[in-house]
């Protein structure tokens, strides 16, 4: 079957379907008819969709950790332990790594040797294996919404399965899943994928059940152009919304310069909306900021410093919720405890803050300008590309290098495209590569960068990207040479 | 003559950025780098060292299956005839924010050379390997 | 002597002096020309004034803790760790409550005991009762400049002693140490004394030595408008420079709006400069933002929020220093540990939003404007009541509740002025009590507190403050009722 | 008929809010409450429960000289006729984060009857007081 962007018929689907519910023996237990009941009696306090909405609404921006360990008793212990403890507004299972590369195999080794050991071995949630009994006691042992979180770029199957459990979110896409969480899966296949999980979301829509999706925002989450995360963003919101989908979530992950971070959520809404418009869907929009997503202090003191910067810059952009990081992020896996701490830092921040906003003003005007100016550039490449389809046209721009995610693994990205700070610490282009933009804008870009080393007495270079990667790391946000 | 290395993260572990940078850290201070980049099997890091002669195998490990994943991989390289050839390990190995003692010593027994904490600087490294190597 | 806003003459000042060094024993070691040596041989790096010049210089926010203990050499090695594993830019040496009352003889209670219990049984370090000697020795162990940090309405005698033994810096003032600090002292009383401080540091700085004076800020730290700390602070800054000191410090404690936060920062760099200017001080101004300094919540990862965002706020209004606040803040002095962590998130935030400035908006301008119309209301009164003379008009403006700081245990404090946080979280007037104020300024203050009444659903009124007054300490901004 | 209270923060202290908001609770409770204030010495106290006949005193001390400054009232109330009064005490007792059970202890031991950590509700003792006089 040929990728265009096109609501899979009901018989596409179901074929499909047959395959994927083989892939592994837990998939027999998956009954749609059923899952549909099942899912008419999450009550509204656990419905993903309605505690958005509601914050939406009322301008709260609410919580979110990530969590997930390989024992089903260890991982509600967990969870239980973030609602109840922590305060966590939202819930997630973290799946484990081997489950995001299908090999379950591999999962029920890291079950065993757990169990063994008496610790997880396994980085996170290993659903697919335990299957839809396990998953829905999971789902019943919580008071709050659960969405699944993990970085899969063939997630028909687990996605069937968390669905069926009363897990009314599902993280991912076809491009956010696949460029920075794997090496050799083709975007065709990836983007292929995540229309049967986005079908599937439509057709519980069908039936009158309100499931939440979110593309995965900060991509490698290292130095991502707000323009190019955005555009991402965007095409994967466009592409779940033609296989049905009406609620979505976009995602940002923070760049560490106020402003921009503000703009890019600011312009994330705007844009998105008029492109849902433009198409003629009908979407209930919200938005997720991620704090700090690339590399952490290990010192835990030092970590609360960029949680709560994360928290602070979240609740002045007004996004609806927050991913929230933990102290300790830079060694490991957090504890339970260190996983809380994370939460109450973010919500006491987000609550100081509560209802407030940054104000507009030149400098975020301009901000948002640019980067909607940038974004408009890299997608309307992309539908000239795929001649109006944004599905072949996104496979096309990845071989173009139009699209151009930042040190990713995909042998199907470019990497061509470099960004670095300029000298406020807001995230530019120091190479385009192949990502389009006008001379205006790329001037611009240049410009800035040039005003960074020439305050620091060196040339723009990869020696700068370099400095910039670790510089948060090392307490800064700016990788400045050394005096 | 240039001393080459193999390096890779293994497993099903998807971080590519430190990759990257241990890639242009050892380039630039010498070295001939085989990069078999991210989600590499055992396998290929062996191959890799074979087809390349490499006197030293820097595996990275950053997601948590570190200790699943790097196991055997000493008694892999003995089979295939890569006798002694310097291993090195290094990244966020294990699952969560264990003793470094004891994760150390894991590793060491399972016949890596040297085993690197979180946040490891590349210079470190770079220094290790001259001075096991002999260069300079 | 009868209390005028005028420079002490040399003889004057001396004939005082005699009187003040014989207080307590520690008084006769302090030899002014001796001393002018020491302090000449301060190298830069010590120094206080050269440090906040730089800093305000590069734009940078220094970083500041509060610590003391009861025994000098534990309180040395509690200033080091918090000089090399805290990474403070600037040390304190907090003064115990015994020493801001003159009561040295408890002091020696507290120190003998404190040696028999091992641990400090004191709240901070009693300077007074070690004298020159001793606290030369704190300043020489150093590598950073000092300051006296304490709360004493008649601190003469330790102004002598703490900048004899090299402390470049000294906190404190004639209304902002006595109506907080003291119950029964008068302000006729405490701003006589604290000319005389002032005017030790005038007469070192014609010896060509530069010290540095700071007014304490934020005053009883709980809900005082911003223009009634800044009116304080610019009456202070004015008697200060009479006195000759030539380098301020002028202080803000945070409210929590971050718009009225960086509003009042802004405000007060622009009011005092006018009123320095006006009658003609050439003064180094630089300025001082306080972490909350209201009631904080127990919970650690919680006080790291609080301490953040005030981080946060402290950078983006472009403060020259921040003091910083621990997570052991609402259960008791805190360890060094603790402290160093209260510095180590203090300044990754710092450094993160580095060079950031929260950029001029519609919202932010009406903020500064709104605090300097208030302010001048409030100095136009007092320089009414005192003809003229700022010091006398202080004095006056007190008894008539012109001057009104909330919570004080002053009783020369009318009290009788309310505050409650706005819709928005900002400090507003709910009674106005005597404190002069126009009619439109008075009308926009009650708008904006009825705006948070109809939202509430309830009547402007004390359990607002109650409810304010608790807030922070339970994790949000705003004490609204339960639902 | 209304029950008297004194109330008061002790020592050097200036620590004067919780001490309104306790004046504040306690009176709407329906206390007569005889506010001593802030930087109140042991006499004054004794001399305010002595004068208005009051069945508690309430003494506040959160800057961490309490363990001195509390030392000996029980003592002292006892010399004065005011045999049995209760004696409350609560704030910041110590210097710095203490185990609150020795604290607790240390001022039972001095003869207080109930002892409150950091940051306790007046409600909790507003409670306990009427508990302990058999008021409701
Ligand atoms: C960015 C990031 C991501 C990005 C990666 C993008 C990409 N494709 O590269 C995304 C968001 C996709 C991601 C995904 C995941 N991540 Co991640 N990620 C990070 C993060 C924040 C930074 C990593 C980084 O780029 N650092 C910058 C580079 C320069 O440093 P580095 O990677 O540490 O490498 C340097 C040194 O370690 C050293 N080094 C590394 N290897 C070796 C080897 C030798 C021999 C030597 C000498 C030195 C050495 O040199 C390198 C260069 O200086 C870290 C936490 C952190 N460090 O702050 C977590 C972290 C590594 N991730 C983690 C996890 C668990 C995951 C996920 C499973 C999802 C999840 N649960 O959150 C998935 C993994 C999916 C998969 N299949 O692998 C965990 C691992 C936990 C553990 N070990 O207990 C970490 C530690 C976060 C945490 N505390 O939970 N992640
Ligand atoms: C505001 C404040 C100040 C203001 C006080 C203004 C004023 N005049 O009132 C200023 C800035 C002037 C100040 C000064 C000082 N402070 Co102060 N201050 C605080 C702070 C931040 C809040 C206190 C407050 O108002 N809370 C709100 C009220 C409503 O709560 P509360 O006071 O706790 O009282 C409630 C309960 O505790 C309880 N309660 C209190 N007493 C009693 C008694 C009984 C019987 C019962 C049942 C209940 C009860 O009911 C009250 C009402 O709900 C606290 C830390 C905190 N809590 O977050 C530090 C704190 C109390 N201060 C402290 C110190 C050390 C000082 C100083 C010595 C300076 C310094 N080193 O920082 C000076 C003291 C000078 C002096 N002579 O007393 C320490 C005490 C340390 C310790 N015990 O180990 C604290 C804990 C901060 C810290 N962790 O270092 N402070």
């Amino acid at each position: 079957m040929e990728l265009k962007n096109k609501k899979l018929s009901r018989d596409e689907f179901l074929k499909i379907r047959e395959e994927v519910l083989n892939q592994w023996p837990t998939g027999r237990d998956v009954d749609l008819e059923e899952a549909a009941q099942y899912l008419k009696s999450v009550p509204d306090y656990k419905n993903f969709c309605v505690k958005l909405k509601k914050a939406k609404d009322e301008g709260i921006t609410l919580a979110q950790p990530r969590a997930g360990v390989a024992l089903v008793d260890a991982h509600i212990e967990l969870l239980k332990y973030l609602q109840n403890e922590g305060g966590a507004d939202l819930l997630p299972s973290t799946i484990d790594s081997y489950t995001r590369q299908n090999r379950y195999s591999e999962c029920e080794v890291g079950i065993e040797e757990s169990k063994k050991a008496g610790r997880s071995m396994l980085n996170g949630f290993p659903a697919v294996n335990y299957g839809v009994k396990e998953c829905r006691r999971v789902y019943e042992s919580l008071e709050l919404p659960l969405q699944a979180r993990h970085g899969t770029p063939d997630s028909r199957l687990l996605s069937e399965i968390i669905h069926a459990s009363g897990w009314t979110s599902n993280e991912g896409g076809g491009i956010s899943y696949n460029i920075p969480y794997a090496k050799s899966v083709s975007v065709e296949k990836s983007l292929t994928d995540w229309q049967y999980c986005d079908r599937l979301v439509g057709i519980y829509e069908e039936m009158g059940i309100h499931i939440n999706r979110e593309p995965f925002g900060p991509l490698t989450g290292t130095l991502v152009p707000p323009s190019m995360s955005n555009a991402v963003a965007i095409i994967e919101g466009l592409l779940a919304a033609e296989q049905g989908v009406k609620n979505l979530t976009l995602g940002y992950g923070q760049c560490g310069n106020l402003i921009q971070d503000v703009a890019a959520i600011r312009a994330l809404v705007e844009q998105a909306e008029e492109y849902f418009k433009e198409y003629g869907y009908d979407i209930e929009l919200t938005t997720v900021f991620h704090q700090w997503m690339g590399g952490f202090p290990a010192d835990e003191s030092k970590a609360f410093g960029v949680i709560c910067t994360g928290s602070a810059a979240a609740a002045l952009a007004g996004a609806t919720k927050v991913i929230v990081k933990t102290p300790h992020e830079a060694v490991g896996i957090p504890t339970k405890e260190a996983n809380a701490a994370g939460i109450k830092a973010t919500k006491q921040t987000l609550n100081l803050l509560r209802g407030q906003r940054l104000p507009l003003s030149k400098e975020l005007k301009d901000e948002i300008e640019l980067i909607k100016a940038e974004t408009k550039c890299i997608i309307d490449e992309v539908l000239k590309l795929g001649k109006g389809d944004i599905a072949v046209g996104t496979v096309k721009a990845f071989e173009a290098g139009v699209l151009d995610i930042p040190f990713a693994p995909s042998r199907y990205n470019a990497g061509k495209m470099l960004p670095a700070r300029d000298n406020n610490g807001a995230v530019r282009y120091l190479e385009f590569g192949n990502v389009p933009m006008n001379k205006e804008i790329r001037d611009y870009n240049r410009k800035l960068l040039e005003e960074r080393a020439k305050y620091e007495g060196r040339d723009v270079s990869f020696q700068m990207v370099v400095d910039d990667i670790f510089a948060v790391g090392r307490g800064v946000l700016i990788g400045r040479p050394e005096k | 003559m240039k001393k080459t290395i193999v390096l890779g993260v293994i497993g099903a572990d998807c971080h590519a950025v430190g990759n990257k940078i241990l890639e242009h850290a050892f380039t630039q201070a010498g070295f001939n780098v085989i990069n078999i980049g991210v989600l590499s099997p055992q396998e290929d890091f062996i191959n890799a060292a074979i087809e390349t002669n490499a006197e030293a195998i820097l595996v990275s490990s950053l997601y948590g299956h570190g200790e699943i994943d790097c196991r055997g991989l000493r008694e892999k390289c003995d089979e295939a005839g890569l006798k002694d050839i310097l291993l090195y390990v290094g990244g966020n190995l294990v699952v969560g924010k264990q003793d470094w003692n004891s994760v150390e010593q894991r590793f060491k027994d399972m016949g890596f050379n040297r085993v690197y904490p979180p946040g490891t600087s590349p210079d470190t490294a770079i220094n290790d390997l001259k001075h096991d190597l002999g260069v300079e």
